[in-house]
Formats: structure tokens, sequence, C-alpha cells
């Protein structure tokens, strides 16, 4: 792929550092394997409210990125849902080319979720991953200390964690990775904090073929 | 019927300076909310007000403020909400109230604010110099310079006008030099209510802050909703332009007295120099001007009345004519184009275009608040003959009274 | 004229000033829906309430206790009287399962329902008409054979669906077990007379004096009704099987009640009198036995000690307090005397079952005690006569073989109380019997609409934990005590032992009841919300409503919500309910132009009325 | 001399207590919602719970002020709001003045017959920040002048919108962005909050001041009332959570509402301006150890034992102040050998019975 756009959505607060961890990670190994890459949060997302949804931007490419100003990702290859039930709120699909991507940290199935997704003509595939189970997460307040912490770490602000995905975001890396191949999961791999969560994830993809021509 | 509101009118000539005289302007438009704080040399205008509140003259909320920020907010509020409102300041009390000046412009309330120039800190300093006001000239309120109380009180009630108007809504600032117009007694002929009932309608803002008409004042806006509200605040600053000159006329029908709102011209028939400037030194430039008409100089003097929205187009004409240009600054700009002040920018920009462009150099002079005197007007006279005859400009800017 | 030629699109139209016009009360800031910020939604829903889960006849006991809190009484009687005929009598013989259900037991002091009920019941007798009302006739006739508990509540609901109903009774007055099983000092006659003339009011005819099996037949009842009820209860008091059983001086605990409840007591009682048995029958005995002039009365129980003896515990408290004597673990063996009764002869014994009904061991070697008496009242239960019933509806247990829907085969014959319930686990008590009667009544109508019946179903969520509700807005509270009688004063007379409630005490008490699980219209949820997406169109239970395109599942309304009817139900198992919005700030972009024309029209819109 | 109409003012009724004996039943409140749904406060927002009962309770005829913070902020988010009456944003030092304004604008209209009406409650919704940093002045000057308006202060002790700074009104011990923890400065926050409040009341003892919080919405929205009716100037602080700020479960707003009352980190009161005293009468339903608050906040769990006992300490003072008698365990609180480390497991149990 000369040019990907990855764009995350999480919510606000609660699953904040979820979403930087996704893309953070991906545009590092990105740079690692020399690639162009720029992670940033949407701008106006921020600052974010409990439950509200923000975005969190993430482009690899092989060619320097020109439009590295402008705010949102225009047109997203891969969409990756931390929370299950944006699938109904938003059209995160829009401007995704055909071909394109959806992970949703979920326990339903892609078969029950895809009646959700505005427009899934444009995918590809559609994957569901139990992140919440694998990383053992207590859904929303589960370390309310740390949740402190990470909320020092907005605006760009420096990660007061210094884990890279020490819980839900290491398998929904692990199901970026693996079915798109955005960046190697040699490079990715060693950065991933919670890494009993990550392998388990590549066997646990629950993978939905929707329109695979359209790649 | 101007004539018929001429005729019965019962008009007093009365002698004022400059703060009574915007004070007088503020009680003939009924003013419903006065908001003071006390600097010199305004404060006289708040003073005079004080008083007609407490003889009970004018029935208008006289608050006194607990600095110019919360001066300028609570006029924001009031006009927000309907009322007529009137406030003020000098010098760094201007500066205070910083912020607001595009909060009140940008909600489009015809908030009225009388200045009294005076020299910014440091060091303290009450003389009169134009870089208080002129430091908020581009946050979207109308402003404009008066030489003499008359001038001042035409222009406060002309300002209410202009501003109020559905067509323009926007805040004024009524300027006038600190002790040369503010402290120097001047005849004032006070109008007829009756005119300024004909003149001046009430206050009546489309949608104000009123429970039975409920609407948001100022929310949140997305980046790309940024230059649309932008580009509605220039139009409401061009649009300002026809209905001043619309304004100016009726005033002349209704009072007897027309002036050009932009630009006051003297003995400019013939000349080829002129000095260009605004406020109380026009008085002293007209008295220089004769002298040395006497002595053969084709001088003139050009002042602008009317800074806020700019004449772009009658600058470049009228100045077009001559072959050079004085501009008597009386402000400080520094690092500015001339690295003098701020005023010979708008004369060059305007002028660019022009097929004639005369020499353009400035002064500057009066600064602090010092008079200019008449031989630092011979002496600027000189410069610019001098350049005339040399075809070129020596420097853009000249410090008076510190050259040979 | 720089801006001259300078044109806004359509999606970026702005309105003067950015000055918005407001939105409408009615449909919130809907440019701005925040449904979909919610992964968990508030869902009301009323969980069944522990007393109304005990209750023999399921009364909606939080409901009518509500109804009291808001002094609303006549809906309050209104709605207990449809589960219950008579609560004038419960409300004072009962023996309240609800109110050892009751949450609030756990937590300080259960609410005092019955004398709620009592309360109800009683100004329901004072109305000069009563609320309820006969049904639309259907024209279809039921016999119901006994004016007991069970007769009555059957005869009641049929009365109410729309059925001519008869009752058959066969003593002299109509009222059965509650005429004659209940003391007058518990229960006054003239209050079972009022509750029976009701009947009457509904169209019931009651025909006294008629025995089945006796004046009327098994056919006539076939051939003269569509259908019938048989509740005739348990009539035959059990023996002891002790030796000189026969003896004068000895009575049996119901016909004793019932010939003193019907004015036909002639007997006359000793001075010392023992009463032997440990249920409620047996210490209506005993404390009768006082009033009917008895000096001293003891109590021969085989249970070990009190708590297990098979009775309402403020019943025994009271006849503590009237002076009765208590031996525990004995049997009786052998009435002592010549001709009549001198004493008893006693043996230890304890059941050999865990239930009160089992056989009882008595070890005869044990040396046996005298216990000196003159009289000797019998009170361990009563068993059925059934000679008139067709053998093929008699059953081991000496009861009427009905299904269990009370009906006999596929006849229209239904049976309903004691009479079925005896040995079946039911508890025999009145409120049982009242539910028994109704459900009875109500498979009856099913059969002659030939509906098919369906088996009762069993509530899923009775809410007993406290946790699921929020405790911070209940105080602690004591119960409201009923005034009593003094022991000794009491003790003679035929006087109502307990007194009833005034309108406050019974208003004061009621406000006790948590609602447990159910909607009581406190408005909490409705003033705690943060957006407000709550909306209430009437204040009373079940008609608030969750705005699912604002609300942002902050469950903050759950969580404060005192009676815990609210619960969170993960968004997703919704297929609707969420604006879906093009990106995170607007529906569609450009969709706030609209603003500009709104504002511009405001001025033509009419004002709005703030005084 | 210009003729003067009387201004008419209103005069609301007060709400019964929600409390009847056993009961809990909430006293009949208005159906008009001034503050309807549709913004973009997060969710379980304490400041939108307060900004809903406090426009319920003032109805209509109202007209309120917003200086900068996340009730402008979030509440006005994209060229929207959901204020059903008058609402105008102001700078964020221009609380107290720019509702002087309306306030002022409102006497001078209906006297001069511009405005008929009764004269309508101003209401300024002002931050922490707003009221008791860089706004402080003008709302003294407000309160100084004796305009006749509210001035709230809904006190979420932090600057939350532009993402939780530290205010003057921030608790010793609170992690904010500008008083993160670290290895030299353990607790985060050193200093100890400005009593507003009390400030208020004791510059400006002409004004109707007192304090409440969302845990107790009948006396907020009394209090809101007793603060309109007065002719005058009236200044409520409210204790607002701010999920964000705090690091809490959202369902907790309330909750942590009464909490912060019953553990005496905000000791509700009134002023009589008539009587010129404070009024202490209010009474938690229970009196408990900071702790048990602090535990519920992510933004105290960095907190070690010695802090917690220093709060104990400023909670056991503020006990005093309004006269109630301390139970000994909190005296005993007051030593770092009787609390422990936030983050360590057996706290909980330490601090888990209600004293």
């Amino acid at each position: 792929m000369a040019y990907t756009e990855l764009t995350v959505w999480t919510r606000g607060i609660i699953m904040d550092k979820e979403g930087r961890d996704i893309v953070n990670s991906i545009s590092a190994s990105g740079r690692l394997e020399g690639k162009y890459t720029q992670a940033m949060e949407n701008y106006v997302d921020n600052p974010d409210r409990t439950n509200a949804p923000t975005r969190k931007y993430c482009r690899v490419s092989d060619s320097v990125i020109e439009n590295a100003l402008t705010y949102e990702n225009e047109h997203p290859n891969i969409v990756v849902l931390v929370e299950q039930t944006m699938v109904k709120g938003w059209d995160y699909m829009r401007g995704m080319p055909p071909g394109g991507t959806l992970v949703i940290n979920t326990h339903y199935s892609p078969e029950y979720m895809i009646r959700f997704v505005p427009g899934p003509e444009r995918l590809a595939q559609l994957v569901c991953i139990d992140a919440a189970k694998l990383a053992d997460h207590k859904w929303l307040y589960y370390r309310l200390g740390e949740l402190g912490l990470d909320r020092l770490s907005t605006e760009g602000a420096a990660e007061r964690s210094k884990l890279v995905a020490p819980d839900i975001a290491a398998p929904l890396i692990a199901a970026v990775v693996k079915t798109t191949g955005v960046v190697k999961m040699e490079t990715i791999e060693p950065m991933i904090a919670n890494k009993a969560a990550f392998t388990a994830a590549l066997e646990e993809l629950n993978i939905l073929q929707v329109n695979p021509a359209a790649a | 019927m101007g004539a018929v509101a001429e005729s019965k009118a019962k008009k007093k000539t009365v002698r004022m300076n400059g703060c009574v005289a915007a004070a007088q302007a503020a009680k003939y438009a009924d003013v419903d909310v006065i908001t003071a704080y006390p600097i010199r040399p305004y404060t006289a205008t708040m003073m005079a007000l004080a008083q007609m509140v407490a003889n009970g003259e004018l029935n208008a909320e006289y608050i006194v403020a607990d600095s110019e920020h919360s001066q300028l907010s609570i006029a924001h509020g009031a006009s927000s909400s309907g009322a007529r409102v009137f406030t003020g300041s000098s010098g760094v009390g201007v500066q205070f109230a910083y912020e607001l000046y595009s909060p009140i412009a940008g909600s489009r309330m015809p908030v009225q604010m009388m200045i009294a120039d005076r020299t910014l800190d440091p060091p303290g300093d009450f003389g009169s110099e134009h870089t208080d006001a002129l430091s908020t000239r581009d946050m979207g309120w109308i402003m404009g310079w008066s030489a003499t109380a008359q001038e001042a009180f035409d222009n406060h009630l002309m300002a209410y006008r202009i501003g109020e108007d559905p067509r323009v809504l926007l805040p004024q600032m009524v300027c006038q030099d600190g002790f040369f117009v503010s402290h120097i007694q001047g005849d004032v002929e006070l109008p007829d209510a009756g005119q300024v009932k004909e003149f001046l309608p009430p206050y009546k803002h489309p949608y104000p802050l009123d429970p039975r008409h409920p609407v948001s004042h100022g929310p949140q806006i997305m980046p790309e909703q940024g230059p649309p509200l932008q580009l509605e605040r220039a139009r409401a600053m061009e649009g300002a332009v026809p209905v001043i000159e619309e304004i100016h006329d009726q005033f002349a029908r209704i009072f007897g007295r027309r002036y050009d709102p932009w630009i006051e011209e003297f003995m400019t028939a013939d000349a080829e120099v002129v000095f260009f400037l605004q406020g109380a030194h026009g008085v002293t430039a007209k008295y220089a001007i004769k002298h040395m008409r006497d002595r053969g100089a084709k001088v003139g003097l050009v002042r602008l009345r009317t800074i806020r929205p700019y004449p772009t187009d009658r600058v470049k004409d009228v100045l077009s004519r001559f072959k050079v240009v004085g501009v008597i600054e009386t402000n400080l700009g520094l690092g500015t184009v001339s690295s003098g002040g701020v005023l010979y920018q708008e004369v060059a920009a305007a002028l660019y275009e022009s097929q004639q462009r005369p020499l353009v150099f400035s002064f500057m002079a009066g600064l602090g608040g010092e008079a200019i005197v008449l031989k630092e007007f011979y002496w600027m006279t000189q410069k610019m003959l001098e350049a005339q005859k040399r075809g070129a400009i020596e420097k853009r800017t000249h410090w008076v009274g510190f050259e040979e | 004229m720089s801006t001259k030629g300078t044109h806004i699109p359509d999606w970026l139209k702005v309105p003067f000033a950015g000055i918005t016009p407001a939105p409408t009360q009615e449909k919130g800031q809907d440019l701005f829906p925040t449904g979909n910020w919610r992964a968990i939604r508030p869902v009301y829903h009323d969980k069944m309430p522990p007393c109304n889960n005990a209750c023999g006849t399921n009364e909606k006991i939080q409901g009518y206790l509500d109804l009291v809190k808001r002094g609303k009484y006549l809906d309050a009687y209104a709605l207990i009287k449809e589960d219950m005929p008579f609560p004038s009598v419960t409300g004072r013989v009962c023996y309240h399962p609800c109110e050892q259900a009751c949450n609030r037991g756990k937590y300080d002091e259960a609410i005092s329902i019955r004398a709620v009920e009592r309360f109800l019941g009683d100004l329901g007798l004072a109305l000069a008409k009563d609320v309820v009302k006969p049904g639309k006739p259907n024209g279809k006739k039921v016999a119901v054979v006994g004016s007991g508990p069970a007769g009555h509540s059957a005869a009641y609901q049929l009365a109410r669906l729309g059925y001519k109903v008869t009752i058959l009774e066969k003593s002299s007055r109509a009222g059965g077990l509650n005429r004659g099983g209940i003391p007058d000092w518990v229960l006054p006659q003239d209050i079972l007379d009022k509750e029976i003339a009701r009947l009457v009011e509904l169209g019931i005819e009651i025909k006294t004096n008629t025995e089945v099996g006796k004046d009327v037949s098994w056919d006539d009842l076939k051939k003269n009704y569509d259908a019938c009820v048989l509740a005739v209860g348990l009539t035959e008091p059990n023996s002891i099987r002790a030796e000189g059983e026969d003896k004068t001086g000895v009575f049996y605990g119901l016909p004793f009640l019932r010939d003193i409840g019907m004015g036909e007591w002639t007997g006359k009682l000793g001075a010392r009198v023992a009463v032997i048995g440990g249920g409620n029958t047996a210490i209506d005995c005993a404390r009768e036995a006082f009033r009917q002039g008895a000096q001293e009365v003891t109590m021969i129980t085989v249970e070990g000690n009190p708590a297990e003896m098979p009775c309402v515990p403020e019943d025994l408290h009271d006849m503590l307090e009237e002076g009765v004597e208590l031996i525990h673990g004995r049997a009786a063996t052998a009435v002592l005397g010549s001709s009549k009764v001198e004493g008893l002869q006693l043996h230890p014994a304890r059941f050999s079952g865990k239930i009160n009904a089992s056989p009882i061991n008595v070890d005869k070697h044990a040396a046996g005690e005298k216990f000196a008496c003159d009289s000797v009242i019998i009170a361990v239960g009563q068993h059925a006569s059934l000679a008139w019933l067709p053998k093929e509806f008699k059953n081991e247990r000496g009861t009427i073989a009905a299904d269990a829907f009370g009906r006999l085969g596929d006849t229209n014959f239904f049976a309903a109380g004691d009479i079925v319930q005896l040995g079946s686990g039911q508890p025999l008590m009145v409120v049982n019997a009242v539910g028994d009667g109704k459900r009875t009544a109500f498979n009856l109508d099913k059969v002659l609409r030939g509906e098919s019946l369906r088996p009762r179903t069993v509530p899923i969520d009775v809410i007993t934990d406290l946790s699921r509700m929020n405790m911070t807005y209940f105080p602690k509270f004591e119960r409201v005590q009923q005034a009593l009688l003094e022991p000794n004063s009491r003790r003679r007379t035929q006087d109502e032992v307990i007194q009833g409630y005034s309108e406050e005490q019974a208003v004061e008490e009621a406000g006790r009841c948590f609602s447990c699980g159910t909607c009581n219209a406190c408005d909490n949820c409705y003033l705690v919300c943060p957006e407000p997406c709550i909306v209430r169109s009437d204040r009373s239970n079940g008609l608030y409503k969750i705005l699912v395109d604002y609300c942002k599942g902050c469950r903050v309304c759950i969580e404060e919500c005192p009676t815990g009817c609210l619960e969170g139900v993960p968004e997703l198992d919704f297929d609707t309910g969420v604006v879906r919005m093009d990106t995170a700030f607007a529906i569609s972009q450009g969709l706030h132009g609209r603003q500009a024309e709104e504002l511009r029209s405001l001025p033509q819109r009419g004002p709005k009325d703030i005084d | 001399m210009a003729t003067m109409i009387e201004v008419k003012r209103q005069e609301l009724p007060l709400f019964s207590s929600p409390n009847q004996g056993a009961r809990f039943f909430n006293p009949e409140l208005p159906s008009s919602e001034p503050f309807v749904p549709g913004h973009r406060t997060c969710a379980g927002c304490g400041p939108s719970i307060q900004y809903r009962m406090t426009s319920k309770a003032a109805g209509d005829n109202t007209i309120l002020v917003g200086p900068t913070g996340c009730m402008y902020v979030a509440n006005s988010s994209y060229l929207c709001t959901p204020y059903n009456v008058p609402w105008a944003h102001t700078q964020i030092g221009s609380a107290g003045s720019f509702t002087a304004g309306v306030a002022a604008a409102y006497e001078a209209m209906i006297r001069k017959g511009k405005w008929k009406g009764a004269f309508p409650n101003i209401i300024c919704e002002a931050g922490d920040g707003s009221a008791s940093d860089i706004g402080l002045a003008s709302v003294s000057g407000a309160l100084y002048r004796n305009h006749d308006c509210l001035i709230i202060c809904y006190d979420n002790e932090q600057y939350a919108n532009t993402g939780i700074q530290a205010s003057s009104r921030t608790p010793y011990g609170g992690m904010t962005t500008f008083t993160p923890p670290g290895s030299e400065i353990p607790e985060g926050k050193k200093l100890f909050p400005k009593d507003l409040a009390r400030m208020m009341a004791a510059g400006h003892p002409h004004c109707y001041v007192a304090t409440a919080s969302v845990g107790y919405p009948i006396d907020l929205m009394n209090k809101v009332r007793k603060g309109l009716n007065h002719k005058g100037a009236a200044f409520l602080m409210v204790y607002t959570p701010c999920q964000k700020g705090f690091v809490y479960e959202t369902p907790r707003s309330i909750d942590l509402g009464r909490l912060v009352v019953e553990c005496g980190l905000y000791p509700m009161w009134e002023w009589n301006p008539e009587r010129r005293e404070f009024d202490y009468s209010f009474r938690p339903a229970s009196i408990r150890p900071v702790a048990e608050y602090l535990k519920l906040q992510g933004r105290f769990l960095h907190l070690h034992a010695e802090h917690i006992a220093k709060m104990q300490k400023f909670a056991n003072e503020q006990w005093r102040m309004v006269g109630v008698a301390l139970p000994p365990e909190l005296v005993a609180a007051e030593n770092p050998e009787a609390q422990a480390d936030m983050a360590s497991a057996e706290m909980a149990a330490a601090i888990a019975h209600t004293v």
C-alpha cells in the first residue's frame, strides 16, 4: 500500500489512551520500517468529554505525506472502533474507499454487527475481536488511578504511562496488523506491553469477508 | 421637515470643553446605562454625567465599574439586553479593556465609547497621544477623531445613529485629544430635544437578550464556521460606508451643520504640499498654514475625520492631487513601515494604486501630548517644500524638534 | 469593496453574528443529539415486590401502600379488592406472610401491611356503596358450595366476571371459617356481616341451611348450574385418639369456636382448662377459654418450644400476655376422670417428621405425668366429610382430587380452599384459601369460555437484595404500633383486642414502604438527569420516558433510583434508537445553516409566554 | 424630570423537603425546562446537573450569562445551545460585570417603559476559574454594587474545559494537568483551596450567600430561589463533581455530592443578610472520614497516608467551624498512622465503616 489512512474511533476520557496507543504504535513501527508516518488526535474532539466520540488518526505512506496539515482522515482505509456501541452512532465509514477494513472490539459476531454498519459494501472485511475479554478489561472504570494519569496525557502532552497498549489496545493492534499488514508484525510486537493479549488475539480474530473483490 | 425642526428648535449655545460636550451628547441621546471608571483625562465626562443622573436630568443606570475591563463587559451586557450604553476611557485604561473590543464588535453591539487620548505608560504622562485608541483600530469599531468640542458633540450623536442603524450594528469609538479638546472650552450649540428625537430613533437590536424571544449570543463554532462569520464582519464594516455618508447628510439637514464624513480639506484648492493628520492639531495647523500662505508657500491641510472604516479611495483621490504629503503622526508605531507611527502606512497603502503618487513621509510631532507650535509647523513645511524641490524624500520619518 | 462578489455556500450559512435561536423545550437541541454517546441504556422495569409475591392471593401490596401514601384511599381500596374480597377481615386475621417477606424487615422493621389493609377494609365497609361492581351478566349460573374464605372469594370473583352466583351454605349463617373459626374479639361479627352483605350487593344469592348431599344432590348441582365450585372446607375435628376422649368436658376446637360464633354454645367450661394443640386455632381456643370464664388455662403442645408452634407470633405473644401457661413436648395419652374430666395423662412426645402435620412419636415408656384440669379443648386440626362426593373425585388424603387448576376431571366442577389444599403443602390459612378461590374462579371462567388453561407462572425477578435499591433515601424509621386493649381487661370480654390505624397512622406506616423494585413516581430520576432527557407525561408509576436521542448513558438515574426499578441494558441489544451522525459533531454537515433561516423568521414568531 | 415606572420583581415559592417522615418523594417540580437536552457535556456531568436544576428553579422569565468555561464550550458546541431562555457568552473574566450590565439594562429599560413585565431572573453561571480567579474582581464588583442578580459559581474545583488545570478551588492533593504528582511533589497540589464563598459573604454582607451541592437537589433549588428572591445580589457556590477531572464512575455524580458534605470537605451554610450571620443548621445524614470520599476519585489515588491525614485535619476544622461535635474516630484519623496509602488495597477495609 502506497498510502494508508487509519482512523480510530474511541470514547473520550474512559478509553482515550487505548485510541492513542493504537495510532502511536502503528505510526512508530511504520517509521522503523522506513515509511513516512503521522499519528495525531482529532483537534476539535479535544478537550474530550466522557463517552463523547474522539478520533485518532494514523497515516502511513511510502512517500512524503503532503496532506499532513488536514484535520481529519478523509479516506480511511482502516477504521477501528474501540467501543462496540459506536457502530450505531456515527458514519465512521465516511469516505472509506472500497476494500476497507473495519475492526470492532466486541463480543458480538460480525454477522450481528454488520447490520449496524453504514455502506458495508465498501468493506473487504469486518473484523470482530473481544479485546475486552482477552485483556481482562473491567469495562470503563477499571483503574481510576491510571485513568487519572491518562488524562494528563491528552492534547499531545507526554504519555504519563510509559506502557504502550497495556490493555485492550493490544488485541486491537494485533487485529489491525494481522488483517491489513499496514505494518510488519515483527516491528510492532516488541512495543506492545500486553504481549499475552496481543498474541492471544492473533488466534481469536472473528473475520467476516464482506466484499473482498472491492479490494 | 428638517427646516420645520429648525424653525421650532429651541437651541442654545453654551461654552464647554470636549469632555462635557461628550457628556451632553450622551444626555441628549437619553442613554440607559452609563459605566465609569476613573482615569484622566476622560474622567470629566463621567463626572458631568454623574451629576446629571444625581440631579435627575438623566434617567439612566450609572455604574461605577471595578475596572475598564468590567466597564466594557458591563457595556456589552447592557447593550446585549437592548439598552443604549455609554462608556469611555483614556490611555492605559483603553488597553486594560482590550479583550472586549473584539467580542463587542463581533456580537454586533452598538456600544459607544468616548476616548480622550492619553499617552500610554511608561512613564505616567497625561498628555494626548493617539496610540491608545489606534491600538484597537482593527477590532471592528467605527472610529474617528474630533477637533473641537462642537465636533465632538456632533460626532457622538452621529455615532449612535450610525452604529445603531440596523444595516450597521457596530460599536463606535468617538475620540478626542486629551486636553486639546477634552479640557479646552469652546462654543457648543446644544440642539432642541425635538431635533434629536427626529434624528436619533430609540435603539433596537433585532435579537436582544429578551425572555420573550430567547436567543443565544456567542455559541462555540467549528473551525469551518469561522470564515463565514469573519466575512460577515468584514461586510458589516464595508456596509457602514454608505450609511455613514447618508447619516451625515441627515445630520446637516436637521441640525444645519455639515461635515464631510471622511476628510476635512483646508486651503487645498491650489495646494502642492499638504499636512495629513487627525484630531485637535488640525486647529493649530490652520493658523500655521495661513501664515505660510502669506509667505507664498502653497501648503494645505487634510484632516482625517473617520479612520475606521478607512476611506481608502477618498484618501487616494484627494492626496493624489498634491506633490508632497506630510503625515503628522501624534502616535507611536515602533518598528512600523516608517519606523514612526501608524498613519503613514494607511496613507502610503491608499496611494499605492494612484497614477500620480505624491511624495509621502511622516513627522513625529506632538508625542507625549506636546503641543505642536507654529514654528514646528513652519519647519515641517520647509521639509515638505525641500522634498518637492528635490523630487525625492529625505527619509520616511522626521522627529520634529530633534533635527536641524 | 473587497467583499464585493463574495458568497457563502449553503453548507456554511451562519446566523447573524452567530446569534442562534433557542431550541424548543419539546424537541430539545435536535441539532446535537447525544444518544450515540450511550453504551448502556436505562430502562424502567418494575420487579416483583417480595410482599406481593408472598401474599396468598398476591395482593398488589406495594401498589396500595403507595396509593395510601398519596392519600388516594379509594383507589387503594379498589386495588386491594381486585384480589381480596374482604380486606376488613384479612386486615384482622391474616398471618401476613407479606410482612415476613418485607425487605424493610432486614433494614429496621417490616411494614405493618395488615394494619394498613384493615384501615382500607374498614374504609371500604364504611362506604354507602361498594366501589366493586358486578360484571356484565353472561347468562351463566354457578353454584358455590360453602361460604368460607375460598367460597366467598370464588363467588366474589365470579360475580365480577358476570356470572349469576348462588352460594349454598349448610349452616344458618354465612361465613364459614371466618365466622365459625375466628373469635369475635379478633373479628367482630358485624364486620363479617357487612362483607357478606357486599356479596349480596353484587347480586349473589346466599342459600343458608342448605347442605350438599342432604338438601341438594350432586346431580342437582350438575343439572341446575353451568358450573360449580366446591369450597366446603374441613368441618370435622381430628381426635387425639386418647382413651376417655368421649368424657363430658372434652370439647373440640373448631366446633367450640363455631358454636360460640353462631351463638349456639350451650356448654360450660370448668375453672382449669387444658388446650391441646399448638396452632392458631388452639391459641384462639385458649384465649376464648378465659372469656368463657376459665380461671387457669394451660396449653399442651407436642412442639418442643414456642418457636416451633405453627402460629402467628403476635397472637402467641398476646395469648401469653393474657396469662395462658405453656407445656411443651407433651402429648395427652388419656383423659382421666370418672364421668367428667378430672385431668390428663401426659407423655413426652415429638413429631416424627419435620412438619407439624407428621405423625407423633409418643414415649410410652417414660413415666406419665398427671395434669389436673376440669375441661379439655382439643384443637389439633380437622378433616373433611365428603360422603356426598362421587368416589372417583376422592383422593387418598381424604380430600377432593382436583387438578392443578382446581378442576375435577373434565367436569365443570371445581374445588377450592382447604378441601383441596390439605396436605398439599399449602398453608391452611384464610389468605391462601382466598387466593385459591380467586384462581379457581378465573380457571372456571376460562373453561366456560372455552379457553385453554395456563399453569401459574412464577415471577422471575422478586427483588430481595437491598443493594439493588438506593438505601440513602430511606432513613431508619420504626413501624407504627397498633393499640391493644389491656390484657387484664380484654381477657374477660368479647371486645376486639387489636385497634385499627387512624388515617394519619395508616399514611405514616404506608410511607415506610420502599416500593421495592417498583416505580413510585418519586421524580428522582427526572430530577437528577444531567441532560435532562427524562420526561414524565404524568406523575405516576410507569409514566416516565427516556429520550433515547439524547441519553448519554451516564446511569446517574439508575444509581439514584431509590426503588431500583431502573436498570441498564446494553445499547447494542436494541436494533434502533440512535440518531446516526455524519461526523462527530453534526448529523449532516451544513444542517446548522438552518439556524440562519430560523433567526431571520424569529421576529415574526409570537412571544414566548414567560409569566 | 423623566417618568419612573416602578420595577416589579418576582417572588418564587420554596419547595418542600422530599423527606416526609420515612417517605422519600420529591415535591411537585415546575414542568418548564429552560435547559434542554442536546449538549456536549460529559456523561454524568455535575455542573450540567446543577445547571438544569438551577434553570428549572428559576423558570422561563430568566436570562443566563455564561462566562467561558465548560458550561460555555461544552454546552454550545458547534453553533447551537441547549438554552430555551436568553443566554449570552461572556469573557471568562467578565462573569460579574457582564451580568451587572444585563441587570442594569433591565432596571433602566423597565423604569423607562422600554420593557414591560416582571424583572427577569438574571443568573450568571461562572466556573470556579472565572469566579475565584480571573473574574474575582468582576464578581465582587457586581455583589458590592448589589445588582439584582444571582451569581453561581459551579465549583468543579478546576479548569475542566481546558483539560483539567488547577484553580484556586482545587483541593489539596488534587491531581490536575498543572499539578501532577511526581517524586518531588508526591501530593500533586500542595495548596488548600481558597474559601471563595466565605470571602464573598464576609466582603458583601448585604448579599445572600450560600454553599450548596448537587447531592441535595431540593436544597440547591431552594437556595437558588432564595437568591433570586433576595432583592439585590446573591452568590451561590455549588459543588459540582467533574467526571473528567475527578475521574470517577459516571453514575456517582450525585453520590459524590452527598459524600463531599458527609466527609466535611464542603460545609453547607447560608449567610443571612438581614441578621448578618451564618446559618450552620444544615446537617448531613451521616459523618464519614475523608478517605471514603477520596477513594472514589482517580485524582486522589496517588495520595499517601500523611496526605490523607492532612486532609482529615482540614475537614475536622471545617466540622468545628459549623459546630459539629467530632466523633473520636475522625480526630484519630488526623494521625497518619491511622491512614493507609490510597494505592494500597487494605485501605478499603480501613475506611469501609461509616462513623
